[in-house]
């Protein structure tokens, strides 16, 4: 019985919902501005010629950076759950001769396209972000064939891996501080240098997102950081 | 329609109807096994049908290989995931279809809680 | 150099800091840094007051194209408020987080949390919005799963689909809203609907968009029916994180719908929609009191009265948007400073209750037998804090009050004066509750746990800020009409 | 463009619409954690094909929205991935899938 | 450029969408829902493709169709292997459950 | 006037608060075991005040104006202004604070949170001092919740089950009230604007306000004050607050509490409405009509009391409505009655608790059974008792004697002269419950060992405790033997009628 | 040209639906990945030929992409959902998902008739 109640309440709920929208959807209005026009006409003066590229690292870089700090806050949330309460030992992953010789393939070209959508996305589509999944997808199946990404593992590992995740915004927010410095407005890039801050920054964070998404999948990084604070007391409130 | 974009759409259309086959195969065979197979031909004649079909049109050198490399990792993608499938139902033993068998059996929900 | 930016950036640099940071520097470096930052909040606070509202736009682009920080005399006060509270909360966190499995994720989510803050704050941008208030709540949630128990995590999944799924009905709104009018910028929006009255065609859309975008955010700001996430977010967590929560975050969604709600001005001005969050915000004034009174645990208890509390400030809807401007003024004064006078009252009391469930050692108010004896300063704080909460002089929870009792009777809607005296009475209740256990003389345990001193001035600071607040608010009242549709005479 | 052709874009809005309210249903009807995240990164999709098709019909290529999608999917992953972790840690130490109904 | 008029493949399209999606929120098994999820992420990458907004799509196809994906069934095979247990013997999952939260807590 | 002394009036009456705002935080901040310390910070205090007080007193006789103005918000001000009846209340209260301060000493010595008991005493004070000095409603409102909030530590202060339950009904009624009168002083706000006191009757000049909607603001007004001043039906509180100690009892009895909320109607009837208008408004007949009830029914419910410290409550709930009496009476005999009988009863009440908390203390004596014989044991206790019994009651020429007298003079030059019945009634009724005590004290044997002798032999009790109570039976004696010589309570009230409402 | 690349792209869509039918009705989870996997690749296909009728070379990109990660999401079944060297606790060789196809085969090894396999 409460189960209908529910069913019709939510049928109801998402019947207003729909109905509202059409409305809203049947009767807009014409919109005000162009801003196609504009960005059209700004992305000669901006830094990347693609214009997504333009609106997201020159003309809204301040929402990009802030996105990349949401991104920043789970893997956070995540490592801290992590180190405060381990997963238990689990399986690694599959590994099998035939895997592993399609991934000797599969692995380099991964890394290869996310090294051409980096370049590819100041000119067409493409960009930081796609190239991080395809480089976290990399990683993603590194760890699915059960092969242990060393170089992240212990109390070092871990210190690094946190330094590269920081990166990308760390470059960000220098840059933008940089300009902010030399008088221009925050994220303002001098007109001869924005392609190469563009880049920069492209290339910085797309080391740092693919860390981050890869630091989302539960195995990864590796889980040997359990000894990794030793001289901390683990306390449980509550 | 010249002779080349005639050898195209022939091409392509061998290809889309290897698809549209493989999915009736899917659809139609009886166990996992059988189904992997289907999938298979498809993958791979299919898009290497429409690949081929569409190599003339593709303007450049860099796209062509491009879509060749597309085929390859298809190919490798569908290879690797039809030995891993069957691999996996072997050693779970799931047993092959034989004939006479009802060929779909119910479903059972099998949601962790 | 604008200090606009760098109110944004400097907590961003921190976070990005203490993730790298080894775990002992972090507390110091927190607090230092929130002293930094307390300066720059002031310092912004004091351009806007000698120089009027100040606006940067980010990558040297003009809004529409780029986004523009603004700091009027709201946002600018809603930093220094945010700074005031969130000092003490680090001080507090510094020293009673100190060796806690917590503390590696707390200072990075802690900062996350103040960039979020000041870039909503600052922000005249809807997209902008969204993402920061993405970061705020994702950092919020992460604070809240921090401790790690069945409850926090039960808790912090929770809040975490309620903020999801507010922000994205947010979202759909901004989409609504930039398909209608074709621009994110506050101002331009603004621009275009006052231009275009009430009449025209389009409001239908901006209706729904306002519409959806509001059901969000008052779910992020858990009024009353949307509140079931709050309470046991709120009072699980760890004691300076419940109290930036209570004080701040929901206050962010809140502000947001203030911004809307000034934004679109005149389209909504004929509509009782108004009355409606009204009568929502007095049916979580009393279902809040009411829960609150029933609450067998200390910080729940407080958690609680945040819905109640929350409950006044959207008396601030159907008082804004009538035609006198009397009433429109005292409802802004009074909302605004109710916001500050709950913020700072609600931190210091969350930080006391959390000072007096560290020294019992439960959670439970009956366990607080004889503490009055043993922990009078955090008892003091937590009733500083509640005469704020209760309306009492000489608090800014009482002239705060105040205002909006006159407001109610200059536009005459009565209806509200009775919330506002009922809802004091009720946290009166709720308050001195706390107080009848605190001052029995049973056979109370002689041993207490005695939580460093750091700890109990810090929430002494923000019960009697809340206090103090009240006989100097004249000043701060001004400085907040600062470039408010106040200060250019329509409301 | 003639009134009576739906256009591209617009259709696609349209399916933003429905799927808005579709991932609203499954949102609501849903307990099991897992589920209520579909729904919501339905719900998500929805929204910013809304974005996209409503932004671009009868005006072309905009590329604001399409940035801004961008974003949100960004914002969308980082979201998804940290329930993910909450929920796991939480069926972790309850064992269960859903939230307690008491609250 | 103006738009085109939407044709059969993107009603067809949309159509899918909303099956998946009605799928992926409608059905009673969890791995089906996710299955149908994946799926989902690919058509909505083919419709991003018909806004003409590659970039998009190409973010679709590699978190939608890619990462959340494997993000889904990662956990869900992680619920799995934790607590499902065949239902006939019931008393050996308290005795694993409770194992499991030793571990937890050592 | 110089920028300087101007400076030191204004903050002059600022100075009288702090003294004991000062003290408290002082004591607060103590160590629970520096009572030396605390004891003499308390006592500084309580003479510093009352220096300032009687300072600024003398000052205001010869017409000085001590007012401090502060904006708290655009349209509410915080002000503070010594006139002759802020001055009168004031001076009444630092006098009991200073004794009750020193009885407090000896009463609690060895107790438990004297801390905590002194702050908040302190607190209570520095509230009582703030509503004599308040110079509008807003500010007196201030105060008035102030004392509220600062006298339920006190009254729970025993910490047992009886004195939180107290503490609860003592908050529902005041709480409750400070809510009621809240509502007026908003309504009137947005009526009238900032009501200053001693503007000369601001709201008389109010032409458009219909009569109804001013008959509802002084409701809400008088409802709200009084519950803290006990009128009848809103008395509950104060006979259950009586598990709070002795020196907490008289506080609230005799000075801060009670006193405070009679005080709010003076001013409400006098500097908010204005006499005249409220005669207007017809609102006088029923304050007169439902004081008289209270007097009747507080002297009636004292009767039945067996425990002395409920019998002295209950014929608190009389005597204050005497005040309100006097107040609503139209005319300034009758003004001045009231007006000195919040200083007299102040003086008597005090004498009575201080002498029933030194039977309590010393002997271990509740109930009045439990006294026969008393007087032979503390003779002085019994002689500052008997003093203060028989003012009550009006024996010429003690205090009480005098408030009647001027009362009965106002009734008839009001031409109410059923008021003098009423007199006679609890004057009658009065005797009928104090006299029965007295003869228990002095001519009854002792009736077997005392309930709980704190002392071996009997000679009276701590002069701590009895010092205080000499003081303040001998003050009662004073103000009625020469009542009509210059700074006596009766002509203080003269002064204040003169001077502010016949000019 | 462009036109009959289009209404290829349609019949791989409606192939694509097909498709999406064996993903709903299972039953097993290898049967739904497999068809999501064909799916994926009818994906990979469409967009190829749409490249040119559009007008969008980037298509091909994210044609590349998908192929790319085809394989992701089929590992991460098999090695998370579905692995094949599970050691379920009690000894009973599958979870219960995977019973309905396990059950009649033990049934056939208990019978001693385990005979020859295809594929």
């Amino acid at each position: 019985m409460k189960r209908y109640l529910l069913i019709l309440l939510a049928a109801l709920a998402s019947l207003a919902v729909c109905a509202a929208l059409a409305l809203a959807v049947i009767e807009r209005p014409e919109a005000r501005t162009d801003l196609p026009r504009v960005v059209a006409h700004s992305t000669e003066h901006a830094g990347a010629p693609h214009p997504i590229t333009a609106v997201l690292l020159d003309f809204r870089s301040y929402d990009t950076l802030l996105e990349v700090a949401v991104l920043l806050v789970a893997v956070v949330v995540a490592l801290a759950l992590r180190e405060a309460q381990p997963d238990g030992p689990d399986r690694m992953g599959l590994d099998n001769p035939l895997l592993r010789a399609v991934m000797s393939w599969l692995l380099p070209l991964m890394v290869l396209v996310a090294a051409y959508l980096l370049w590819a996305g100041s000119t067409r589509p493409g960009g930081a972000f796609q190239a991080a999944a395809v480089l976290a997808a990399a990683g993603v199946l590194l760890r699915l064939a059960g092969v242990r990404l060393g170089g992240f593992a212990g109390e070092r590992g871990a210190r690094r891996l946190r330094a590269l995740l920081v990166l990308g915004p760390a470059v960000f927010v220098a840059v933008g501080a940089g300009t902010a410095l030399g008088g221009r407005a925050f994220l303002d890039y001098p007109a001869d240098w924005a392609g190469g801050l563009i880049l920069a920054i492209e290339l910085a964070l797309t080391l740092s997102i693919a860390l981050a998404l890869l630091s989302l999948f539960r195995l990864a990084p590796p889980q040997s950081d359990v000894e990794r604070l030793p001289e901390r007391r683990r306390r449980t409130r509550e | 329609m010249t002779a080349v974009a005639l050898f195209q759409s022939l091409l392509i259309g061998a290809g889309v109807a290897f698809f549209v086959v493989g999915s009736i195969g899917v659809l139609r065979f009886p166990d996992v096994y059988t189904r992997i197979h289907a999938l298979t031909k498809a993958d791979n004649l299919g898009l290497g049908l429409v690949v081929i079909g569409l190599l003339p049109g593709a303007g450049s050198v860099a796209a062509a290989l491009k879509l060749l490399l597309i085929w390859g990792l298809a190919l490798l993608a569908s290879a690797c995931a039809g030995y891993l499938v069957a691999r996996a139902a072997r050693r779970r033993g799931v047993e092959p279809w034989r004939r006479g068998q009802p060929r779909q059996r119910p479903e059972r929900s099998g949601d962790p809680r | 150099m604008s200090l606009l930016p760098a109110l944004v950036m400097l907590p961003l640099s921190a976070a990005l800091a203490s993730t790298l940071l080894p775990l002992r520097w972090r507390g110091p470096l927190g607090v230092a840094l929130a002293v930094l930052l307390a300066g720059v909040a002031c310092g912004l606070l004091r351009t806007v007051v000698g120089d009027g509202p100040q606006a940067h736009a980010l990558g040297g682009w003009a809004p529409p194209l780029g986004i523009a920080l603004v700091a009027d005399g709201l946002a600018a006060g809603m930093v220094v408020l945010t700074a005031t509270v969130a000092l003490p909360c680090a001080l507090h966190a510094a020293l009673g987080l100190r060796g806690e499995a917590v503390e590696d994720g707390f200072w990075p989510l802690f900062w996350f949390m103040w960039a979020a803050l000041n870039g909503i704050w600052l922000s005249a941008d809807l997209f902008n919005l969204y993402v920061g208030l993405e970061l705020l709540g994702l950092a919020a949630v992460g604070l809240v799963a921090l401790k790690g128990s069945a409850g926090a995590l039960a808790a912090a999944m929770r809040y975490l689909l309620a903020a999801l799924l507010g922000s994205l009905a947010y979202l759909i709104g901004v989409a609504l809203l930039y398909a209608a009018w074709g621009s994110l910028a506050l101002a331009d929006l603004a621009g275009f609907m006052a231009e275009a009255g009430v009449a025209q065609s389009g409001s239908l859309t901006t209706l729904v968009a306002l519409g959806l975008m509001s059901a969000g955010l008052l779910l992020k700001t858990a009024l009353f029916p949307l509140h079931g996430w709050l309470p046991p977010a709120h009072g699980g967590a760890l004691p300076p994180v419940s109290a930036l929560l209570s004080a701040l975050v929901i206050k962010a969604s809140l502000y947001i719908l203030m911004r809307l709600w000034i934004m679109a001005g005149p389209a909504l001005t004929p509509l009782a929609l108004g009355w409606l969050l009204g009568a929502l915000g007095a049916a979580a004034v009393f279902w809040g009191g009411w829960m609150a009174l029933r609450q067998a645990r200390l910080k729940h208890l407080v958690a609680y009265s945040t819905v109640a509390q929350i409950g006044y400030l959207f008396l601030f809807f159907p008082l804004f948007g009538v035609a006198n401007m009397d009433a429109a003024r005292l409802a802004w004064d009074g909302t605004l400073l109710m916001l500050a006078a709950h913020a700072l009252a609600k931190a210091g009391m969350f930080l006391a209750a959390g000072n007096l469930v560290l020294a019992v050692g439960s959670p439970h108010i009956a366990d607080l037998t004889g503490i009055s004896r043993f922990r009078p300063l955090s008892l003091m704080s937590f009733g500083l804090a509640g005469v704020s909460l209760m309306g009492l002089p000489p608090s800014a929870g009482f002239t705060a009050k105040w205002l909006l009792l006159q407001s109610a009777l200059a536009s005459g809607q009565w209806v509200w004066i009775m919330v506002l005296v009922g809802g004091g009475l009720l946290s009166a209740a709720y308050v001195f509750r706390v107080f009848r256990h605190a001052f029995v003389e049973g056979p109370a345990r002689d041993r207490f746990a005695s939580p460093p001193l750091a700890l109990e001035l810090s929430a002494l600071a923000l019960g009697s800020a809340s206090i103090a607040l009240g006989l100097v608010a004249q000043a701060p009242l001004e400085w907040l009409r600062i470039g408010s549709p106040l200060a250019t005479g329509v409301p | 463009m003639s009134a009576t052709v739906l256009a591209t874009d617009a259709l696609y809005a349209w399916v933003g619409v429905l799927l808005c309210g579709l991932g609203l249903f499954g949102f609501i009807i849903h307990r099991h954690l897992l589920r209520r995240l579909l729904a919501f990164n339905v719900m998500g999709s929805g929204s910013f094909l809304l974005l996209v098709g409503l932004a671009q019909d009868g005006r072309g290529i905009d590329p604001v929205p399409q940035a801004l999608v961008l974003t949100g999917i960004v914002v969308a992953v980082a979201s998804t991935a940290l329930a993910l972790v909450i929920f796991r840690r939480w069926h972790r130490v309850s064992g269960e899938s859903t939230l307690p109904e008491d609250v | 450029m103006s738009a085109l008029p939407a044709n059969a493949f993107d009603l067809l399209l949309g159509l899918g969408l909303i099956a998946c999606a009605a799928g992926a929120l409608l059905s009673r098994e969890l791995f089906r829902a996710i299955v149908m999820f994946i799926v989902f992420g690919l058509l909505m990458a083919l419709a991003w493709v018909r806004l003409r907004a590659p970039d998009i799509a190409l973010a679709e196809a590699a978190i939608g169709a890619g990462l959340t994906g494997v993000l889904l069934l990662d956990t869900l095979g992680y619920l799995r292997r934790r607590f499902e247990r065949p239902r006939p013997s019931p008393p050996s999952a308290p005795a694993a459950h409770t194992s499991d939260k030793e571990q937890t807590r050592s | 006037m110089s920028g300087a002394s101007s400076l030191l009036h204004a903050l002059l009456p600022l100075a009288v608060i702090a003294t004991s705002l000062l003290a408290a935080v002082g004591i607060f901040v103590l160590a629970e075991h520096r009572h030396r310390l605390r004891s003499s910070l308390n006592l500084a205090a309580a003479l510093a005040k009352l220096a300032l007080v009687v300072w600024m007193g003398l000052g205001v006789l010869e017409g000085e104006r001590y007012a401090l103005r502060y904006t708290l918000v655009d349209g509410v001000a915080f002000v503070l202004r010594a006139d002759a009846l802020g001055i009168m209340f004031a001076g009444l209260s630092s006098v009991l604070w200073l004794f009750t301060t020193i009885y407090a000493i000896g009463y609690l010595e060895n107790a438990p949170n004297r801390s905590r008991f002194f702050g908040f005493f302190s607190l209570c004070v520095a509230s009582t001092v703030g509503i004599a000095l308040a110079g509008n409603l807003f500010t007196f409102f201030l105060f008035y919740e102030l004392l509220t909030l600062s006298t339920y530590p006190l009254v729970v202060h025993r910490g047992s089950a009886k004195a939180l339950a107290a503490g609860r009904t003592y908050l529902v009624y005041t709480l409750g009230g400070g809510a009621v009168l809240l509502l007026g002083i908003a309504l009137l706000h947005t009526l009238a604007g900032d009501v200053a006191f001693g503007a000369g009757a601001g709201l008389a000049a109010l032409e458009a306000v219909s009569n109804p909607q001013l008959v509802l603001i002084f409701a809400l007004l008088v409802g709200g004050l009084g519950v803290k001043a006990a009128i009848y039906p809103l008395h509950g509180w104060l006979p259950t607050a009586m598990v709070a100690p002795a020196p907490v009892s008289a506080l609230l009895h005799a000075v801060a509490v009670v006193k405070a909320g009679a005080f709010g109607i003076v001013r409400v009837v006098y500097d908010v409405f204005g006499i005249e208008l409220a005669w207007q408004l017809g609102v006088l007949g029923p304050l007169a009509a439902l004081a008289s009830f209270t007097i009747l029914y507080g002297s009636l419910r004292a009767l039945a009391q067996t425990d002395l410290k409920r019998r002295l409550a209950f014929s608190t709930v009389s005597q204050v409505s005497y005040i309100v009496l006097g107040i609503s009476l139209f005319g300034p005999l009758g003004t001045a009655g009231g007006l000195v009988h919040l200083l007299h009863q102040g003086l008597m009440k005090i004498t009575l608790f201080f002498c029933a908390g030194n039977y309590a203390e010393t002997l271990g004596a509740h109930r009045v059974d439990e006294l026969d014989g008393a007087g032979r044991c503390m003779p002085a206790t019994s002689i500052a008792f008997t003093i203060g019994a028989f003012g009550m009651i009006g024996v010429p020429p003690l205090a009480g004697f005098v408030t009647k007298w001027y009362l009965g003079l106002g009734a008839l030059e009001a031409g109410m002269g059923w008021v003098i019945g009423v007199l006679v009634a609890s004057s009658l009724l009065n005797a009928a419950y104090f006299l029965p005590i007295l003869h228990r004290i002095w001519f009854r044997p002792q009736r077997g060992p005392w309930p709980d002798e704190r002392f071996r032999q009997c000679h009276d009790t701590h002069p701590l405790l009895l010092m205080p109570t000499l003081a303040t039976a001998a003050f009662s004696v004073v103000a009625g033997l020469f009542a009509s010589l210059p700074y006596s309570p009766l002509y203080w009230a003269t002064v204040v009628v003169g001077r502010e409402y016949l000019p | 040209m462009d036109t009959l690349l289009e209404t290829f792209s349609l019949l791989l869509l409606i192939s694509l639906v097909l498709g999406l039918l064996r993903v709903w009705k299972g039953p097993g989870f290898a049967d739904r990945m497999l068809a999501a996997q064909l799916l994926g690749t009818t994906g990979v296909a469409m967009l190829v030929l749409l490249a040119d009728p559009l007008g969008l070379a980037a298509l091909r990109d994210v044609a590349l992409v998908l192929a790319l990660l085809a394989v992701l999401a089929v590992l991460a079944f098999v090695a998370r959902v579905w692995d094949p060297d599970e050691q379920v606790p009690d000894g009973s060789e599958n979870p219960s998902d995977t019973r309905t196809e396990a059950a009649p085969a033990q049934q056939q090894r208990a019978a001693g008739t385990a005979g020859r396999r295809r594929g």
